[in-house]
Parts: C-alpha cells; structure tokens; sequence
C-alpha cells in the first residue's frame, strides 16, 4: 500500500512517500498504530491526531474509515489553500 | 469550466477575455484573486514574511477542484468558471490563486465565486509555509474558513 | 479610491494590476465585470439586442459614485477600490461597468463588490435604452435591484 | 432654474435641459404642476408620477421636496445603471 505525508508530517516522519506492508490493519486507524509502532518520528507525527487528515485514493476520509481495497493513503494536516 | 494547478503566475485580464471570447450571453463575471501578504496572521500581524512555500497533494488536488467546481455549476446558473492554483515557493505580492464565475446575472457569479473559494480553502489539498525572521511556521487551518464553508451546506 | 465615467473601454487586469502595485498588503481582490447580454429579459429572453444605449447625469454621477464608494470604505477594511461606468452607445458582448474591491481578506472584499454593485445599480443616475428588431426601449429598474440594496441597510 | 430632463422624460419633452422661471412654485411637486400647464408633452412626461424620480443639485430628493435654494432640478425615471 503506497502511503503518503505531506506538510509537517511529512518534514516530521521524514519521507513524503514509502510503500507500506499494512499487515493486519483493518482502517486508517489501525495503520496509524502500526506506523507509531516504527519509531519516534512516526509517535511524533502522529501524536495529535486531531490534527491528522486523511485520503483514501485521494478521497477525504475519516479516521476510522476501512482500508479495504484502498491503493493510496495520504496522512495531512487540514488544509490551507486559496 | 477549466482548472490549473501551476507554479506560473496567471493575468487576470487574459482569463476573463478568455472565458468571454465570441459570446454575448454573459452578463456578469466576478473573479477573485488571492494573494501573499507580506504580514502574517489574521488581523495583518507584526510578522514580516519573506516568502511562502505552498505543497499540494497532486492528482488529488485536480480532482478536489474539479468537485468543487462541478458543484458550483450545479447550484447556479453559471456560463463558465476558471480556477487557477498556484504552487511552490511564492513571494510577498504574487497571486495565489484565482476564481472566476460568469453568469447572466449578478448575483449568481458573485455567489458561485464565494463559493468556490469557501471550498477551494476547506477541501483541496493545499498546506502553506511562511518564511518568518524566526523560522519556517506551516499555516494553521482558519475556523472561520470551515465556518464560511459550513454556510453553504444545504439543510 | 479611483472613479471614472467614460465611453472608452477598460481592461480588468491593467486595473488590478495597478491597484496592487508595488504593495504586498492585499491578500485579497475580488472583480465585478458587467456586460451588454444580447438577449433582453431577466431569464433570458427571446428578444434580440442589436445595441444598448447607456445615458447618464453628468456631475451627479461622479458624485453618486464617490459617496457610494466613501460608504463601502466606512463600512469595510478596504485597501483599495475602482469603479468605473462606461456610457454612451455599446453592443452586446461590450463591457458596462467594473468594480474592484481590494482587501486584506477575502470576505471584506466580496461584500464591498456586492455592496457597490447593489448602490450603483440604485443610486448611480444612469439609464439604458435597447435596441430590439421591435425599436428602442427603455430598461426599467428592477424591483430584485431595490430589494439587493436594501439588505445593505443598518437597522 | 436649470431643468434638466434624462431618458423617456427627455424624449417625450424633447428637450434635456432649459431654463425655467419657477414663479411661485414652492416645492418640487408645485413645478410640476408649472410645467404639465405648459403643454401635452410636459403633461404626458410626468403623467405617472410613480415613474418619476427627481435630483436637487444633484442629490436624489422626494417629490414635495422644497424648492428653496435649489439651483439645479432634474427629472428621471428610476436608474439602471449597472
């Protein structure tokens, strides 16, 4: 599963894009464990996660939404365009 | 209805000429064009900011606007929309971005383009940075932008 | 503030740009364009406009104009505003009248371009005369004009 | 006192501005009455009042506005500018 950050957590986890064996993970929830589980840069990133949004194959998407049949998941913050 | 995502800047004028070229049926066009102040924060702050880097989420955003737009179309009576959105690194000054909306009447372009920026800030996938003397700060989300968003939900 | 009356034409870009030159405190500009529809009729009507005809008061326009942008200028933080108000005889597709409301933010900005819209249309002592296949004929005001500028009024 | 006529009240008086001697007309309303007297164009101009708006000096006014110091009187219908 292609996992993307942008924003600060991008510049916080380091990488804006990495392949990720979701394993067991049934929902963004679930991946957002298992990315915390890795090291400190991913518990920081996702300390807040009030301030966490997400996209599933470039939908807008809850956290607890299912991964199921998801290719692409974007972690953010809410945006600030226009 | 015609979206761009770019780093180039755009000239307002050509775009309106654009949308109108050869037609008469247009009564009213409003265009909004957002740009980088030199002052951070809300009420104009004290902060100067020498530049501002703006990400987006590519395919994603495309597609954000596209929606935005589409429901624009659906809700008024509109001849024809534009929107521009600028990315990477931008300084004090530079358009950002740029909405049009054209319609037979007034009222309708006046409010398909509120509209269009209400959700063009709460939806598309953009995240700015301001250069300050103290640092790079990514800007936070504005409340009152959900809440203008927020005014357009239908019952 | 910038107010002008003429027969010539104007260019809305050449009009945005020079309101924001060498500045980098308006983070927003929102842009009214009015234009000659060839069709009469608020819906869009079967009647054919070959030309419109635009007379105005000279003296009191200016005047109209100055206290109806001084107002939009009391009522919001704008930065900068232009309107300007062709008259003589056009044809459809022609541009009429432009306002520009620049701000530091967005909702500042549109609500004083629907502001000066809303005024002009009701205080500006302009009137416009269609030429249809069936003759000349007057425009009469619009109750949905009194009705947009009364929402405008302090209780 | 300048009296200025735009739009259809111009066409059907077919004049857009004369001078006029006001005599005794104390407000607006008295000077209309002056001038339907004077002949069928005058009386057909402002035979529906409602249609007809008026400017002293340049300043939108009402129909029974005083006269007193005006030096300039226009009549118009209402504007569509725009």
């Amino acid at each position: 599963m292609k996992v993307l950050y942008f924003a600060w957590l991008r510049e916080r986890i380091g990488v804006g894009a990495e392949d990720v064996d979701a394993g067991g993970a049934a929902t963004v929830a679930d991946l957002i464990e298992t990315l915390k589980g890795r090291d400190a840069r991913y518990a920081a990133a996702f300390g807040d996660l009030s301030a966490v949004r997400v996209a599933l194959d470039q939908e807008q998407a809850e956290l607890d939404a299912s991964l199921a049949g998801a290719r692409e998941v974007a972690f953010f913050p809410p945006v600030t365009g226009g | 209805m015609s979206i761009r995502v770019q780093t180039e800047d755009f000239d307002v004028g050509a775009e309106v000429a654009e949308l109108t070229a050869g037609r008469a049926d247009i009564g009213a066009i409003v265009t909004f064009t957002g740009l980088v102040r030199d002052h951070a924060g809300s009420g104009g702050g004290a902060e100067l900011i020498a530049a501002m880097e703006l990400e987006h989420y590519p395919g994603m955003t495309e597609k954000a606007l596209a929606e935005i737009e589409a429901e624009a179309h659906q809700r008024w009576p509109l001849q024809a929309t534009t929107i521009i959105h600028r990315f990477g690194r931008l300084s004090p000054g530079d358009r950002i971005v740029l909405v049009v909306a054209a319609s037979a009447h007034r009222q309708a372009a006046f409010d398909a383009a509120a509209f269009l920026m209400d959700y063009l800030k709460t939806r598309a996938p953009f995240w700015k940075k301001e250069e300050t003397p103290d640092g790079g700060r990514w800007v936070d989300a504005r409340c009152e932008d959900d809440a203008a968003a927020e005014r357009w939900r239908k019952g």
